[in-house]
């Protein structure tokens, strides 16, 4: 596969500079904020911040539309779509294993550039609002903007090693705003949990990394997904039980990282505590990009992925059970923004699961060595997925932060009525929500089908059951969340002060203040346009660059069991609602009513399966009593101690010596002679004593 | 033969000669000046001993050295000789204030005359030890420079201990030369004659040392009784006991001069005749100088008596100059220069130890404990006890260092790396109880208020330094710092 | 009366010497133990004196007088170490009252 | 003499030379300030460290700016040294005073300027009149500076002699004159059971020399030239069975000294108990001597040695890492957390040792540089935050972000450096060191790399342990009173997170001249 | 015939040796020895050195004896009944003892025999008066003019050392050493 091509001819200079700008502004915008406006004079931070991330934002729209003109229509000169817009080495490590910073285009990192920056746009300006009367407001701009270069730099990334780069900057960056309110020790407890269980998994990302490296002999994602890569690392290592083969395990190793950071099922447990941080942060990274990393990754790697055998299936198997548990939970929860940041998961499943059936399966049932082709159908979805659901899912994040900004609390029991109080919050969270449920003109719908489709077209069926099953809880908690924050009369919960969300941040101004009521308004078109708007590009263009070695895209539609299913789907959808509005609405269930007196299943549900529980069960009964207590224990006690007992001995003998010299002379006389003739005794007995000093010759 | 008076002779025996007209005229000062007697007698004995010194440098020496009637004196036994003239001109300048009343805890010292005339005698047999020919002239040497120590361990009358340690050690010191005796008799009955070079001969002719049994015995015993002297471990027991009761100018003495001079004689007799191939005796010192720097190290650790913990690191010190005669064959020169730099590091090391220590002991008990806040009471003492450990301890910028690198050098010519090994382990233990009278020097004083202790035992009076005593402690302190780092002293020795 | 039979009467008397020394609390007694050991010693030098350096199967230029002349300065030695313990004796006497060698050990540890 | 690297003797070796006799010049000199000129010894200190920083960093310059040119004649295996020099010292031992430098001597040179610098600022507080609560007695009477900064400049001679000397007697001179310093630094000037941490330090630091004392005397007597000059000695080839016990007796000698992991009991006390100056040229400069001597010393003259031995000290040396961090997690008191996590790094130091390849040994490098750097400062913050709050456990501190801002965002940035955060120091030397220890041969290196890799989970955990725990949760009451850094103290965060950040970002030239320097010793290693 | 003499005096010898170490009378132990050296003496005249046997009765009878008596006598009083040591101590004394002896006499008998049996005829004697008289004047090489010399020395240094000690402290302090030290300080 040949190396992307730099975009030298001067007609790209333009295209380069704005390339550069796309990472430096927001990079200036933490610099500026952090280390000057920050504390100084807090709300010129907030809009500075903002005109920064507009600029982003331009700049991105300008790569987007110079790669589609200069790339896109030149099929000729860049048949893989790909292209570089510029490339420094940052290390060399001998032959052409290279660690490099570039700027890299493609249809998926043209895509996210523009939706991580439009959405980053919109959460500042929403944020001047949001954070007026909270305290390190400056500090809270310097590290959104921090985080959203980190994420920039990580979509751009042509290498492995680029991609760990930022990929732990990212995370260090969600560390320090989910801990924004510090002196909450929920929140530090949430950003600890949230950094080192992320970290755990890079670890074995960055072994992954490695690995790739040292046996493909670079780092680049060309090299890496060609052929040849996936050739080499297909040997087996080890012998008898231990066995493995190279490929699987760096693929799995590799995936390990999209799977922490993306929040997949044993790994999720991050995700819900992440919601200490505040509502802005969620709606950034918790809906739009952090969490969405792992997918962006996995798609990178896809032809890599695709090569190793069991990887995509594991991937599909722990996206569909990551979706539906997640829905199922979410259905159970009060907290507003749990019930999001599980939809989140849930969505972040479905995107899994359609990469994950890109095999067909019918070709492996045919026996024998079976060149399994993926096809690109499910690449082509779960991107579409990402496109759409970025939008309605900040949509629904920012919602929830007036709501709670109105209702002071974050907890659903003490939400209600709300629906004249704020016209506008209503409308577009009605929009989002239906466009979550995937009904029919929402982008959720385009994109949802999309996934069915590719795993359907790939005779998944089980996956097709999972994704249909998704789609249905989904329509109920959205609809459950829809009704109980809109409709009903307004409630109060005893415990609601305790945990509000500003902690003592009473301020009264309009519920519905305008400045956080715009970017709803401007988030709601694209939630309801994008899916019908975006879909036959995203057919047409988002393929994998080694698309020519995959199997064309025959179009979804012609397959025979679709529209059969698109039918289902939406049945589902719409029975999710009603139920969800018989029992909420008609039949006035509040939020905590099947708490006590729902089945077994609700309350399981509701504590989250007692990952949680289980999570600080091994930490702290296996890891602390068998890994860290001995350890300490046997530093203090054999190591240290080794010096001390040393000393004692010295001790004892030098108490014996002087016991042993009382000063009679006929006592020294004695070892005299005595001594003498020892010393003959040894010379001539050719015991190894005296030879033990000499000469070693 | 050469006539008596031609200048070989003169040569050969001016220096010697001058020493003893020296000591019999420090005899006799006591009928001349009645007042003053100890300053005077210390006059006198100072100028002669430097005279001694200069007759010693100036004298012209063929290279290959003048032999004369038993007696032969090369260039690098002038060397051995000016050590030892050193060591006790700096005793006798430590001991002149050891003649005043109320200078010393122990009561003052008796009659200088016969003190400093002992003294010098005893150089005198050190000198005769060393440009020895034959077992004969060696023997007597040997009995002459121990002979008047235990007249001067005894010369504090008034100290209880005085007496005690001089009886315990002529007792030792007679069993010894029994054992020298018994050696040499031995050593004549296998070489037929007493002359060095007849035993050299039959030392090498015989093919291995089990196939001589006479010379197997004689080379035994006199180690034995070298060994008494050098404080080795086997026949170290007396140290300790007689370091404490002496007066404090004999034990300074004790520690170098008369180490010295046991160094001087094993590496006469061992490095000399006796350095035979197949006589492994390597094995044996190497033995000898670990047990030694195990009884050293282990004695010191607990010492609280800072003169038993001065016995017990000399004893250690004797080990480390023992490593130097595991040379084998070939190593003569290099463990000569090695032993006579250490030496000279060694005592200007233990004078300036005992310096401090003499200034110390006159008001409070020789122990380490009176050595609390001295840093407080006066920093140049403090400082120059800080240098003078860091020496015997052996860390680079002080001179002790390089007296220790050479005699390993010398250890690891011929392959004793455990030696080494173990000698080097010696040192870093030897870093920690030397290190328990520095922590005394500086620990601040703990007045009443700050630890709610007593007000320590100790008064707190300054010590005031006298003109000589500052002279004195500074030319120490530089003789430490220059002769680790300038080669030009090691060259000399080196040149010899 | 061959070398070996002198050899064995002076290591007898050495070991005699060495009892008595390491045996006898009075402090002259063990002078004069120690004295027995020098005896043990000056037979020795005139028994190799006679059989060792005055035979021929020696090596070559053996010196016979050497033996005997180095008694004569061994004696004189000795007799001077006697005088220097005896003074001690005395001293010690006037000091302690008694001579016991066990009570020696005011100095120890 | 020396038929191996023709010197170039130029005027810049006077220079070199000056580096160690600068700071011994500034000790005698301040022997004569009276003491109670608190204010007048510590200015002159600091003056004499600038000045030795400026001195080392134009070197720098002068050295990147013309590095050495490797004469390939005997196949690329004798180093070559700019700003070099050669005069016979001990002729008896032909001892000779041969200093020079080359890439990596230069770097950690530099390194051990900064850390002097910053810690000279650091230390500003020493011996004024109240100064520091609890500090011993000596140090908080007003005489105490004198002293202090005496043995301070006596340390750092030490520590640039070593890294300029290449003639193993005299090396072994100047890594012993460090000795008396440390020790009474510690005893006199430190916190806790100093005298028993001082006296601990000493002793192990002195068997590892008795080890290194012993390896020099091998070299020595079975080199055949009877030379200490590691560059006449790089040539010979050794007996394989003297090397086969020399090589571990000096790999060991010089890893007690760079905290190897069984022999790493003296730095938790030692640090802890150190005043901060002292813990921070110790942690940072010192312990970088150990693992400069196993590579230039051990494993350049030994390389068949260190072939036979290398997967034998990995063991230990992945253990360290491991341990090191499993300890960490537990301990309550700051300085000991980070002397834990010190002896995880300097694990990491052995590893990319032990890899026995360019990366690898690159990696080595660099963790040492940027180990140095990072714990510095982090010792330096936790210094400045003992001065203020007067107690280093973590569970007696919570919510110093509101009351001392800018110390706890240097502590912050400088927990994230050290937990190997992308952007930073650390990150480009683990890279190395995990890359290289992939790359090296053999299922025990591939699985040492394994568990290096899993141990920056643990780095994690115990820095976020205590970053959060000092510096989050709801502040203490007496947390308003607390004065945030001072002029002075924020010049000297400042310049360690700026060294920090050039070596994280711009690794590119430094590595460049480090590779120079490690070809010699990696060409040996092949032969 | 000359064996047996030879045996019987060596018994004799043995026998005062025992005498003098053991008996509990100071006088007798003395006189035990004094006869111990006349072995010495009688064992001399037969291995042909005389003059070595005039000066070991001359040195010893005349001088060690009388001063050893002379001290006896001096310290009066406890000399009679000596205290007798503990058991355990003379059985360690005799095994510490007994090990030279056996190694001695072990040496002796290998290494004795190679020397010839004492032929009547002696090939030089080895103490006639005139030999000893010329070498120990002799300045040459083989002379031993400069032991002679120091072992007067010796004898002064002894003599000194033991009037150093012995002298009896004046109880009023008039020893001159100390009265002059007082005016010392006054100045």
């Amino acid at each position: 596969m040949d190396n992307p091509v730099l975009l030298t001819q001067e007609a790209w200079s333009s295209l380069q500079t704005a390339a550069w700008a796309v990472l430096i502004l927001p990079l200036l915008s933490f610099l500026v904020n952090g280390l000057w406006l920050g504390r100084k004079h807090e709300r010129a931070a907030g809009w500075t911040a903002t005109a920064l991330l507009g600029a982003t934002l331009a700049c991105a729209l300008h790569v987007a539309s110079g790669w589609r003109s200069l790339v896109l229509q030149h099929p000729e000169l860049y048949p893989s779509r790909t292209a570089l817009a510029w490339e420094h080495v940052w290390l060399n490590f001998g032959g052409n294993l290279s660690a490099r910073l570039g700027f890299y285009l493609d249809p998926a990192s043209v895509m996210m550039i523009v939706v991580v920056s439009a959405i980053s746009f919109l959460v500042h300006f929403y944020s001047i609002r949001y954070m007026k009367h909270e305290r390190g407001a400056g500090r809270f701009f310097a590290l959104l903007s921090l985080f959203t270069f980190a994420m920039l730099g990580l979509i751009v990334s042509g290498n492995l090693i680029q991609t760990f780069f930022f990929w732990e900057l990212v995370g260090a960056a969600s560390y320090l705003l989910i801990g924004f309110w510090y002196t909450k020790p929920a929140a530090v407890a949430a950003s600890k949990k949230a950094f080192v269980l992320t970290r755990f998994a890079d670890a074995f990302f960055l072994m992954g990394v490695l690995l790739t490296g040292v046996n493909t002999g670079s780092f680049d994602f060309l090299v890496v997904n060609g052929p040849a890569a996936a050739a080499e690392l297909n040997r087996t290592l080890g012998a008898g039980l231990f066995a493995f083969k190279l490929l699987s395990v760096t693929t799995v190793l590799l995936y390990m990282g999209a799977w922490g950071k993306s929040a997949m099922f044993p790994f999720h447990v991050w995700l819900p505590d992440a919601m200490e941080g505040p509502t802005p942060v969620s709606a950034l990274i918790h809906s739009a990009t952090m969490v969405v990393a792992g997918v962006y990754l996995t798609a990178r790697l896809f032809p890599l992925f695709a090569a190793a055998e069991h990887t995509l299936q594991l991937v599909a198997f722990t996206g569909a059970l990551t979706a539906v548990f997640a829905a199922a939970v979410a259905c159970t929860q009060t907290d507003l923004k749990r019930i999001l940041a599980f939809s989140t998961l849930s969505q972040l499943g479905l995107m899994m699961l359609a990469l994950g059936v890109s095999i067909p399966t019918v070709a492996n049932g045919g026996g024998g060595a079976v060149t399994t082709i993926a096809n690109t159908a499910g690449y082509t979805a779960a991107l579409f997925h990402v496109f759409t659901h970025a939008f309605f899912k900040s949509l629904l994040f920012l919602s929830a932060g007036v709501i709670i900004h109105a209702i002071h609390s974050n907890d659903l029991r003490d939400a209600g009525g709300l629906r004249k109080k704020m016209p506008w919050t209503y409308i577009s969270t009605l929009a989002a929500c239906l466009a979550l449920a995937g009904l029919w003109p929402f982008a959720g719908f385009f994109s949802k089908e999309e996934i069915l489709g590719a795993a359907l077209g790939n005779g998944h069926f089980t996956f097709v059951a999972a994704g249909l099953l998704t789609g249905g809880l989904t329509a109920f908690y959205m609809t459950r969340y829809f009704v109980l924050v809109f409709h009903g009369s307004a409630r109060t919960h005893a415990s609601s002060a305790m945990n509000a969300d500003h902690a003592g941040a009473a301020h009264h101004g309009p519920t519905e203040p305008l400045l956080m009521v715009l970017p709803l308004i401007v988030l709601t078109v694209p939630s309801v346009l994008v899916g019908w708007l975006g879909r036959n590009a995203f057919l047409k263009d988002m393929l994998p660059w080694t698309s020519s070695a995959t199997a064309p895209v025959e179009h979804l539609e012609a397959h025979a069991g679709f529209p059969w299913m698109v039918l289902v789907a939406t049945a589902l959808a719409l029975s999710g609602i009603g139920t969800g509005l018989y029992l909420y609405g008609r039949k006035r269930w509040t939020a905590g009513y099947a708490d006590d007196r729902g089945p077994w299943l609700y309350r399981i549900l509701r504590d989250k399966l007692y990952v949680d529980e289980v999570y600080s069960f091994l930490i702290r009964k296996v890891g602390s009593r068998f890994v860290i207590t001995p350890a300490d224990w046997a530093e203090r006690k054999i190591l240290n101690a080794s010096f001390d007992q040393g000393g004692g001995v010295l001790n004892k003998l030098a108490r014996g010596l002087s016991r042993y010299q009382n000063g009679q002379v006929q006592r020294s006389v004695a070892t005299a002679l005595l001594g003498l003739v020892l010393l003959l005794a040894l010379y001539f007995s050719g015991s190894p004593l005296p030879h033990l000093f000499g000469s070693l010759k | 033969m050469s006539t008596p008076f031609s200048t070989p002779f003169l040569s050969a025996f001016l220096p010697d000669l001058a020493l003893l007209v020296l000591a019999l005229v420090v005899l006799t000062t006591e009928i001349v000046f009645r007042k003053h007697q100890a300053r005077w007698t210390a006059r006198v004995a100072v100028a002669g001993l430097a005279a001694v010194l200069i007759l010693l440098a100036a004298l012209p020496l063929p290279s290959g050295g003048v032999a004369y009637a038993g007696y032969q004196v090369t260039r690098s036994v002038v060397v051995w000789k000016q050590l030892f003239a050193l060591a006790t001109l700096a005793t006798i300048l430590l001991s002149r204030s050891y003649f005043r009343n109320g200078h010393s805890l122990r009561g003052a010292l008796a009659n200088p005359g016969a003190f400093y005339g002992l003294l010098l005698f005893s150089t005198t047999g050190m000198f005769a030890l060393v440009s020895a020919r034959d077992l004969l002239t060696f023997y007597i040497g040997l009995e002459l420079a121990t002979l008047p120590l235990y007249a001067l361990t005894a010369l504090q009358p008034r100290n209880a201990g005085s007496i005690e340690a001089g009886s315990k050690y002529m007792l030792m010191g007679a069993f010894a030369s029994a054992l020298s005796l018994f050696g040499i008799s031995f050593l004549y009955g296998a070489a037929g004659s007493l002359g060095f070079d007849a035993l050299a001969k039959v030392a090498s002719a015989q093919p291995s040392l089990s196939a001589q049994p006479f010379l197997l015995a004689g080379v035994l015993m006199l180690l034995g009784s070298l060994g008494f002297k050098l404080a080795m471990v086997p026949f170290q027991m007396w140290a300790p006991d007689v370091y404490e009761g002496a007066p404090t100018a004999v034990t300074a003495f004790l520690s170098t001069g008369s180490k010295a001079a046991a160094v001087a004689a094993t590496t006469t007799l061992f490095l000399g005749p006796l350095n035979l191939p197949r006589i492994d005796l390597g094995a044996i010192f190497a033995l000898a100088a670990v047990l030694s720097l195990l009884a050293g190290t282990l004695g010191a650790m607990r010492q609280s008596n800072l003169r038993r913990f001065i016995a017990y690191s000399s004893i250690a010190q004797a080990g480390y100059m023992l490593m130097a005669f595991t040379g084998g064959e070939g190593s003569e020169a290099a463990a000569r220069i090695a032993l006579q730099y250490n030496l000279l590091v060694y005592g200007t090391a233990s004078f300036a130890l005992f310096f401090v220590v003499s200034l110390v002991g006159r008001s409070a008990p020789e122990t380490i404990p009176s050595l609390r806040g001295l840093s407080a009471r006066s920093p140049a003492l403090a400082a120059l006890l800080a240098l003078s450990l860091f020496s015997l301890i052996g860390i680079p910028p002080l001179a002790g260092f390089l007296g220790k690198f050479l005699l390993f050098a010398v250890a690891a010519r011929n392959g004793h790396y455990t030696l080494i090994f173990i000698g080097a382990l010696a040192v870093a233990l030897s870093f920690y109880y030397y290190m328990r009278l520095l922590k005394e020097a500086y620990q601040p004083v703990q007045t009443a208020e700050n630890r709610g202790a007593p007000a320590s035992a100790v008064p707190l009076s300054p010590i005031r330094l006298s003109l000589a005593g500052k002279c004195a402690a500074a030319l120490l302190a530089i003789l430490l710092v220059v002769l680790g780092t300038c080669p030009g002293m090691l060259n000399f020795i080196a040149s010899r | 009366m061959n070398l070996a039979g002198c050899l064995v009467l002076s290591g007898a008397l050495f070991a005699v010497g060495v009892f008595g020394l390491l045996t006898r609390r009075n402090m002259i007694a063990a002078l004069l133990s120690l004295e027995l050991t020098v005896v043990a010693a000056l037979i020795n030098f005139v028994a190799f004196a006679r059989f060792g350096a005055a035979s021929a199967t020696n090596v070559a230029g053996g010196d016979a007088h050497a033996g005997s002349i180095f008694v004569f300065f061994a004696v004189a030695a000795t007799a001077a170490e006697m005088a220097l313990a005896l003074a001690l004796v005395i001293a010690l006497r006037r000091r302690r009252q008694s001579l016991d060698i066990t009570d020696l050990d005011g100095l120890h540890g | 003499m020396t038929p191996v690297s023709t010197f170039a003797y130029s005027a810049a070796s006077n220079l070199l030379t000056l580096t160690w006799a600068l700071p011994l010049a500034s000790a005698a000199a301040l022997a004569l300030f009276p003491r109670q000129r608190v204010s007048a010894i510590r200015r002159f200190a600091l003056a004499a460290n600038t000045l030795n920083l400026i001195l080392v960093a134009v070197l720098t310059v002068l050295f990147f700016k013309s590095p050495p040119v490797p004469n390939t004649s005997s196949g690329g295996t004798e180093t070559m040294l700019a700003f070099a020099a050669d005069h016979e010292w001990l002729s008896v031992l032909n001892v000779h005073y041969l200093i020079g430098v080359d890439a990596i001597s230069i770097t950690l040179m530099l390194l051990a300027a900064v850390i002097l610098f910053s810690g000279t600022l650091a230390s500003w507080t020493i011996g004024a009149p109240g100064g520091t609560g609890k500090v011993a007695a000596l140090a908080s009477s007003e005489n105490g500076a004198k002293e202090f900064f005496i043995l301070l400049q006596i340390l750092a001679a030490g520590v640039f002699g070593c890294f300029i000397s290449f003639d193993l007697f005299t090396f072994f001179v100047f890594n012993e004159l460090t000795l008396i310093p440390t020790y009474l630094l510690i005893a006199l000037f430190g916190s806790g059971r100093r005298e028993y941490a001082a006296m601990k330090l000493t002793l192990i630091l002195m068997g590892g020399s008795a080890l290194i004392f012993l390896g020099i005397f091998g070299l020595y007597f079975e080199s055949g030239i009877h030379s200490f000059s590691i560059l006449e000695l790089s040539q010979v080839r050794f007996h394989p069975d003297f090397q086969g016990w020399a090589f571990p007796v000096l790999f060991l000698g010089f890893g007690i000294l760079g905290n190897m992991f069984p022999f790493h009991i003296w730095s938790p006390d030692g640090h802890a108990s150190a005043p901060t100056a002292v813990s921070m040229l110790l942690a940072g400069v010192h312990m970088k001597l150990g693992a400069y001597g196993c590579l230039r010393i051990a494993m350049y003259l030994l390389p068949e040695g260190a072939g036979m031995w290398m997967n034998v000290f990995l063991i230990p040396a992945v253990v360290g890492v491991v341990w090191g961090g499993f300890v960490a997690v537990r301990q309550k008191d700051l300085k000991y957390m980070n002397a834990y996590s010190s002896v995880s790094h300097c694990g990491l130091v052995f590893v990319g040792l032990a890899t026995l390849n360019l990366i690898g040994l690159r990696g080595a490098v660099l963790q040492m540089l940027a180990h140095g750097f990072i714990t510095a400062t982090v010792f330096a913050v936790i210094g400045m935050i003992y001065q203020r709050t007067h107690t280093r456990r973590i569970p007696d501190m919570s919510g110093l972000m509101r009351s001392i801002p800018f110390l706890s965002v240097v502590f912050v940035i400088a927990g994230m450096a050290a937990l190997g955060l992308p952007g930073f120091a650390g990150f480009a030397a683990e890279l190395n060191i995990f890359l290289g220890a992939f790359a090296a041969a053999g299922t025990l290196a591939r699985m040492g790399a394994v568990l290096a890799v899993l141990s920056i989970i643990v780095s994690a955990i115990y820095i976020l342990r205590a970053v959060n725990g000092v510096l989050h949760g709801p502040p203490k009451e007496n947390a308003a009173v607390l004065s945030d850094a001072v002029p002075v103290e924020k010049i000297a965060l400042l310049t360690l997170l700026a060294a920090i950040l050039v070596l994280g970002l711009w690794p590119g030239p430094v590595v460049h001249r480090i590779d120079d320097a490690l070809m010699p010793i990696l060409n040996n290693l092949k032969r | 015939m000359r064996d047996v003499l030879f045996y019987l005096l060596c018994a004799v010898m043995l026998g005062f040796a025992v005498i003098a170490v053991t008996s509990r009378n100071l006088f007798r132990a003395v006189l035990a020895f004094a006869g111990v050296i006349l072995g010495t003496v009688i064992l001399f005249f037969a291995l042909g050195a005389e003059m070595t046997a005039l000066a070991q009765i001359l040195v010893y009878i005349g001088g060690v004896m009388i001063f050893v008596l002379y001290a006896v006598f001096l310290t009066s009083g406890e000399e009679v009944g000596m205290p007798k040591p503990s058991v355990a101590k003379i059985i360690f004394a005799l095994i510490v003892a007994a090990i030279p002896l056996s190694l001695i006499a072990g040496l002796a008998l290998r290494a004795g025999c190679t020397f010839p049996v004492a032929g009547e005829a002696l090939q030089s004697p080895i103490a006639s008066l005139e030999s000893i008289g010329l070498r120990l004047l002799n300045p040459g090489a083989d002379g031993f003019l400069v032991p002679f010399e120091l072992i007067s020395v010796l004898l002064l240094a002894a003599m000194v050392g033991a009037i150093a000690i012995a002298t009896r402290e004046k109880e009023a302090e008039t020893a001159d050493g100390i009265l002059t030290e007082k005016q010392e300080d006054a100045s």
